[in-house]
Order: structure tokens, then C-alpha cells, then sequence
């Protein structure tokens, strides 16, 4: 499903990687590794199409993702480092906002339920700002709860969580594997995900 | 062939010598002081990266 | 297509709703700087009347300016604009309805204010008229132009500063035929043309800004 | 395809930069010969202007760098396409060369400009169309280089750069249409290939000019361009060995 070739990165003018390549089939999971500065972010923001590799090419069901982007967008949900809520809005607008602007369908009884499963319930209307750092997370993460795409790429989504919540978000991400999603995700606390394979990918 | 019948009219540009040897001037000017620049910068830029090149190969990085 | 469009649009006005603060401030600016001017040279009607037009364009100009460096930045500093660029659409549409909304929350009051400014000025009914109208008509190409100025000035150092210098050049058309409109409507020679020429300079812009500005985005968001 | 294969290989700073080197010195000498000929055909035989009397002879630096001006602008955006489309690494260096440069024939032009004017019209700025044309053109360079100043990561600042050069030559005509609109003080074009309102000398001064200003252009900007190379290529071995030998 998801193939990289012979990928290189250069950042300013440091070679981060070259000659990189790896697949990934349906149910399957990607974990990057590697220390700071290696080049995880570049490789993640490469699979989701922001950032053209110097060398080499992705490819998603056999397709360029740079020729064919817009296809692959509607099979790709990003979960970045930035919780990506508005803080003006309550948490409750901006799981629709998003999906809205994503072009999904998303009920307004499957987002309070979402909210509810990410411990949100009772907060729905009160305006991001006035949440704290984990909530936020919290509602970043809710997205994920209905979320139905193949291809989840998350940056770092066990940081700054709680044993209950790595606990709750592992089996989001093993029910997305059991349905034959995939997911790339980079972390540096190796959380067991209990279903699907997992593949590892080090970057040195 | 020369249409001026002394340097003194020349100088004088009958009337316009201010206008036109103020253009001129300022043009040879900037055309003589670009080049010099541009070469000063290339060699202070050669001096620093011939430094870095030495500081690198002494401590190899990584 | 239209969808994503007015998605976004909706999406931008809720937020601006929420903060009103930033739309009041732009305008006052508008307000107090028309204002200073006859303060600055006199109280001539007949001197004020002819500054007018260019007064209020200058004012509308750098009112704009005031707003234009949020435009992308907020979106950028929370994440949304990587959502926005990953959305499955061509990052242009998202681009014209963030500069739509932006037209609505900035050039729009300019416009409504504009005639009670005008009147300070001793601008008659049709100058009043006209210069509502080619405000109104006008301010479009300014946030569609902007837009491309905010999007390459992304998350630089004195972006705010480096984004005036980049983008005010590109407004003088704007400026000469918006304040040429009510000149012309004033000395009785008719703005018809003027306007003509801002509405068509409006839709060139908000053609071809958005995918400019698009792709100044992605190369911010490398 | 051959000539697809030698405009890559030239694209290449490692080839670029010793062929720059060797064509530096013939561009500059050229310059001087044509600046000689000119300057001895312009200042010493052609004669006086029956209207503008001597006064005209600024002509002979004021319409090469006004010339100058739009058309390193006009090759500065030509890099740029380049660059956008095809992602060579020279064309964004090119275009940050030249501008300085640019931006210098600008100011040149606006300061002859005045000069000119103050004994025709009577005062050292007139708002008439080209000289406010070639202000905003100045604006526009320096927009230019204040942008890729600005951003540190050089590939990001050659695309915005090169982004920002395509919208100004979009906007360039527009700019120049609005603004002569808007006053039509200046005199009518005074070149015309065709028919010629200026003496063959003057003419002939003029163009001599002109060559001259285009080969000191690409003389100082392929200067540039080589210390831009190497600053940009600092890892690369090319520089390296460059940087080992005795380079000046």
C-alpha cells in the first residue's frame, strides 16, 4: 500500500538520510526510531507529502503521492507534533471543523462520543483556551476515535500522556490495524500495540 | 571630428556640467565601488570557509 | 469545490467573531488616521475634498496592512494550516476562502465607515457614493494581494515589517485607480471606468493570488 | 536531448563555477572597450542637442541603467521560472546575484534621472510615470532582497524569492499601465529603433552604453554568483578542493 524508494533528505545542508526505503501493508505499523535530529520529523512531513524529497519517490496504491496528492489526502490523516485546535473554539467545534474541512463525514453525536471516550465529556462548550496542556492533547486525539482513513501518520502521540491514556490510545491505533489501516507514527517510548505487525524503522 | 573646442567646454557641458558630470560622477563611482565590494565579500568569505574547512578536518565531526 | 470554499470562510468568521477585538482595532486605526490628516494640514474644505480620495485609500492601505500578517501566522503557529494544506482539496480554494473571510472581517467595515469619513472630508453624495463603491470594490485585491505577501513572509523574522515592504509596492494600481474613481466622480468627469478597472483588477487577483499564495505556503511548509 | 543534457551539465555549480571564473575577465574587458567607445562617441563627438542642449548627454548613462534595471529584472525572473520548474540549484543563486546589481542600475537611473530633470523640467522629481515606475521598481528589488535575507534556509529562500519575482513581473506592466495613467508628464519615447528622433552618433553613443552597462552586469554578477557557489556549496568536495588550492 505504502512504498518509499531510495528516499534522501537534505536539511539546510546536512544529508539526514539517503537511500531509505521501507513498504507497509494493510494492518501494519510503522514505528520511527532514531535519536534527535535524525530526520524523523523530515521523514514523516515526506510521508504526508509536505516536504519533496531531494531523491526517490513515495508511493501510495502504486501512485506518486506528489502526482497523485489529492487522492492521497482523502486517505491520510496527520496527527502532528501541534495539536492543531483552535483555541477560540470549544473542543466540540473543532472535532467538526475539522472534519468538516477535511471533507468527512462526522455526526454531531459520533464527536461529543468521541469526546466523551477522551475523558472531554461536560467540556464540550467551553472554549479550548480555557483547557490545560493534556486536554488539548486530549482533543487532538479525539480525532482519531471515529476516525475511518486508512493511513494515520502521528508524530510523537504518546508524549505528554497519561499510563491510562497510552493505554486508551494503543487500542485506537490496534483498531485502526485491525481494520486493515495503517500507521506510521514516530515515538520514543516503545508502546506494545496489541494487534497488527509491527515494523520498525531506525534512522542513525 | 571632437566637438569640443577646449577641455575648459567640456568641463562646462555649457551650463549642465553640475547635472552631467554629477551623473557621471556618481555612476563611475558606484561601477568602480560594486566590483570592490563583490571581491572583498568573496574574500572574506573564502577566509571564513577555508577556517571552517581547517576547524572540521582537525575535530572530525560525528 | 464551493464547498471547501465557504467551509473555510465559516470557519475564519466564527474565529473572528470570537475575537472582535482584532476586527474594532483594525477599524479605529482606519478612523483615527483619516482623522489625523485634516488635523495635520488644515481644515480647508476645499483642500480637504481633494485629499480625500487618497487619504482614505492610504488609511484603507495600511489598515489592511494591520491584519494581513495574521492571516496565515495563527493557523501556522497551532497546526491547523498543515490540516488545511493535507485537506483533499488544492490548497488554492482554502486559500481563497481564507482571503474571502479576510475581505469580510477587514474590507468590508472600511467600507461601511468610509462614507461617515468621507463626510469629514466634505465629500458630497456621489464622491460618498464612489468612494464606498471603488472601497468596496477594491479592498478584495488588497486582501488577495496580501495574501501572497503573508504567505512568503511565514514565520520570518520581522515578517510584519518585511511583509509591508513586499506587498505595498503591489497596491499602487489599487491605489491610483480607487482614489482615480472618486477624483474623477469629483471634478465631474465621471469613475464609471475607474471602478470598472478596480472590479477587474478584484477578480485577477482573487484569481491568481490564492494559488500564488498557495504556493508560497507549501514552500513555507517544507 | 544533447542540448537538454549540456544545459543540466551547466546548471551544475561545480561546472558553472570555473567556467564563470574564465569568462569574468572577457565580460569585464568588454565592458571597458564598449565604455571607451561609447563615452568617446557620446562625450566627445556627438554633438549638441538642439532642444536640451548639453544637459542630454546624461541620456547616455541614464537610459542603459534604466534599461538595465527592468531587464536584469526581467532575468531575474526568467531564473526563477527556471528554478520553480525545475528545481536546478544555479537559477536561485543567478537571481540573487544579479539583484544588487539591479537594484544599483535603479537607483542609478532614478539619480540620473533627477539630475536630468532638474535642468529640463525645473526640479529634481517629477511624478511622471517612468520615474515613478523605476522608484517602485527599486521597491520591488529591495522587497526582493530584504525576503531571501530573511529566511536562513537557502531553499526556501531561492523558492520564495523566485515566487516573489514571477507575482512582480506579473504585476509590472499593470504597476507601469495605472501609474502613466495617472500622469503623462514625460516625454514620448525617445528611442525608436525605426525611426529615430536622436542623431546616429547619439544613437550609436547610446547603444555602445548600453552594451557596456549589460557586460559590467554580467561581469559583477557572475563575481557574485561564484562566492555565492561556494558559501552554498561548502560540503560539497568540488569546494573543498577548490577551498585546498590557492584561490583568489
Amino acid at each position: 500500500m505504502l512504498e518509499a524508494d531510495n528516499l534522501e533528505c537534505v536539511r539546510g545542508e546536512r544529508r539526514l538520510f539517503a537511500g531509505l526505503g521501507f513498504k507497509l501493508e494493510a494492518g501494519e505499523l510503522l514505528y520511527l526510531q532514531g535519536r534527535n535530529g535524525a530526520g524523523k520529523t523530515s521523514l514523516l512531513r515526506m510521508i504526508i507529502g509536505l516536504l519533496p524529497p531531494e531523491a526517490g519517490e513515495i508511493r501510495w496504491k502504486g501512485q506518486s503521492i506528489r502526482r497523485n496528492s489529492e487522492d492521497f489526502r482523502a486517505d491520510l490523516c496527520y496527527l502532528g507534533h501541534l495539536n492543531a485546535i483552535k483555541e477560540e473554539l470549544t473542543p466540540l467545534e473543532n472535532l467538526l471543523a475539522s472534519a468538516h474541512l477535511a471533507d468527512e463525514a462526522l455526526s454531531e453525536d459520533d464527536a461529543l462520543d468521541a469526546l466523551e471516550q477522551v475523558g472531554l465529556a461536560g467540556r464540550e462548550d467551553l472554549a479550548c483556551k480555557y483547557l490545560s496542556q493534556g486536554q488539548k492533547r486530549r482533543v487532538a486525539l479525539a480525532r482519531l476515535v471515529k476516525e475511518r482513513r486508512p493511513l494515520w501518520v502521528l508524530d510523537e502521540p504518546f508524549v505528554a500522556l497519561d499510563v491510562a491514556a497510552v493505554d486508551w490510545l494503543a487500542g485506537i491505533i490496534s483498531g485502526h490495524l485491525q481494520r486493515g489501516g495503517l500507521a506510521v507514527m514516530t515515538t520514543h517510548q516503545l508502546v506494545a500495540i496489541p494487534a497488527g505487525t509491527v515494523r520498525e524503522l531506525k534512522l542513525s | 571630428m571632437i566637438y569640443w573646442n577646449s577641455f575648459a567646454d567640456f568641463l562646462h557641458m555649457g551650463g549642465y556640467g553640475f547635472y552631467v558630470w554629477g551623473s557621471f560622477g556618481v555612476t563611475a563611482l558606484i561601477m568602480a565601488v560594486e566590483p570592490i565590494l563583490v571581491a572583498r565579500n568573496r574574500k572574506t568569505t573564502i577566509a571564513r570557509l577555508k577556517r571552517q574547512l581547517r576547524a572540521e578536518s582537525r575535530t572530525p565531526t560525528e | 469545490m464551493l464547498k471547501i470554499i465557504f467551509a473555510v470562510i465559516g470557519r475564519d468568521l466564527k474565529l473572528a467573531m470570537r475575537r472582535q477585538a482584532d476586527i474594532v482595532s483594525a477599524l479605529f486605526f482606519f478612523v483615527i488616521v483619516v482623522s489625523l490628516f485634516p488635523l495635520g494640514i488644515g481644515p480647508e474644505p476645499d483642500l480637504l475634498r481633494k485629499l480625500a480620495p487618497g487619504v482614505l485609500w492610504v488609511a484603507a492601505l495600511l489598515a489592511t496592512m494591520l491584519s494581513l500578517p495574521r492571516l496565515f501566522a495563527d493557523d501556522h503557529r497551532d497546526g491547523t494550516l498543515e490540516q488545511l494544506a493535507l485537506a483533499p482539496h488544492p490548497l488554492g480554494l482554502v486559500v481563497t476562502g481564507k482571503v474571502i473571510a479576510h475581505w469580510l472581517v477587514s474590507g468590508l467595515p472600511l467600507a461601511l465607515i468610509a462614507p461617515v469619513l468621507g463626510v469629514q472630508f466634505d465629500l458630497t453624495g456621489d464622491g460618498l457614493f464612489v468612494l464606498t463603491a471603488a472601497i468596496l470594490l477594491g479592498t478584495p485585491a488588497l486582501s488577495g494581494i496580501g495574501a501572497i505577501g503573508a504567505a512568503l513572509t511565514l514565520g520570518l523574522r520581522g515578517g510584519g515589517v518585511l511583509l509591508s515592504l513586499l506587498v505595498l509596492p503591489l497596491y499602487i494600481p489599487v491605489l491610483i485607480f480607487g482614489a482615480g474613481a472618486v477624483d474623477a466622480t469629483v471634478s465631474g468627469l465621471g469613475g464609471e471606468g475607474h471602478l470598472s478597472l478596480l472590479a477587474a483588477m478584484t477578480f485577477a487577483s482573487l484569481g491568481f493570488a490564492p494559488w500564488a499564495s498557495a504556493a508560497a505556503l507549501k514552500i513555507a511548509l517544507e | 536531448m544533447k542540448d537538454r543534457f549540456n544545459l543540466y551539465r551547466f546548471a551544475s555549480p561545480a561546472t558553472f563555477y570555473p567556467l564563470a571564473g574564465t569568462l569574468i575577465p572577457y565580460f569585464a574587458a568588454i565592458a571597458v572597450l564598449f565604455g571607451i567607445a561609447g563615452l568617446y562617441l557620446g562625450m566627445l563627438v556627438a554633438p549638441t542637442d538642439f532642444q536640451q542642449g548639453e544637459g542630454y548627454r546624461i541620456i547616455f548613462i541614464h537610459v542603459p541603467a534604466s534599461w538595465m534595471s527592468m531587464f536584469i529584472y526581467l532575468v531575474m525572473a526568467f531564473w526563477a521560472a527556471i528554478g520553480l520548474a525545475f528545481n536546478t540549484r544555479l537559477s536561485g543563486m543567478m537571481a540573487q546575484a544579479l539583484a544588487p546589481t539591479g537594484a544599483l542600475m535603479a537607483f542609478l537611473s532614478l539619480w540620473t534621472g533627477a539630475l536630468w530633470g532638474k535642468p529640463m523640467w525645473g526640479t529634481w522629481w517629477v511624478w511622471d510615470a517612468r520615474l515613478t515606475s523605476e522608484l517602485i521598481l527599486l521597491f520591488l528589488y529591495i522587497g526582493y532582497m530584504a525576503l531571501t535575507a530573511a529566511i536562513d534556509d537557502p531553499r526556501r529562500a531561492d523558492k520564495a524569492g523566485g515566487l516573489l519575482l514571477l507575482v512582480g513581473v506579473v504585476n509590472i506592466p499593470i504597476i507601469y499601465f495605472s501609474v502613466k495613467w495617472w500622469n503623462t508628464l514625460h516625454q514620448g519615447s525617445s528611442v525608436n529603433l525605426t525611426k529615430s528622433s536622436m542623431a546616429t552618433t547619439m544613437l550609436y553613443g547610446m547603444l555602445l552604453m548600453a552594451m557596456c552597462f549589460w557586460m559590467y552586469s554580467i561581469a559583477v554578477a557572475l563575481m557574485r554568483v561564484r562566492t555565492i557557489m561556494l558559501e552554498r556549496e561548502r560540503n560539497a568536495d568540488w569546494v573543498k578542493a577548490e577551498l585546498a588550492g590557492d584561490v583568489q
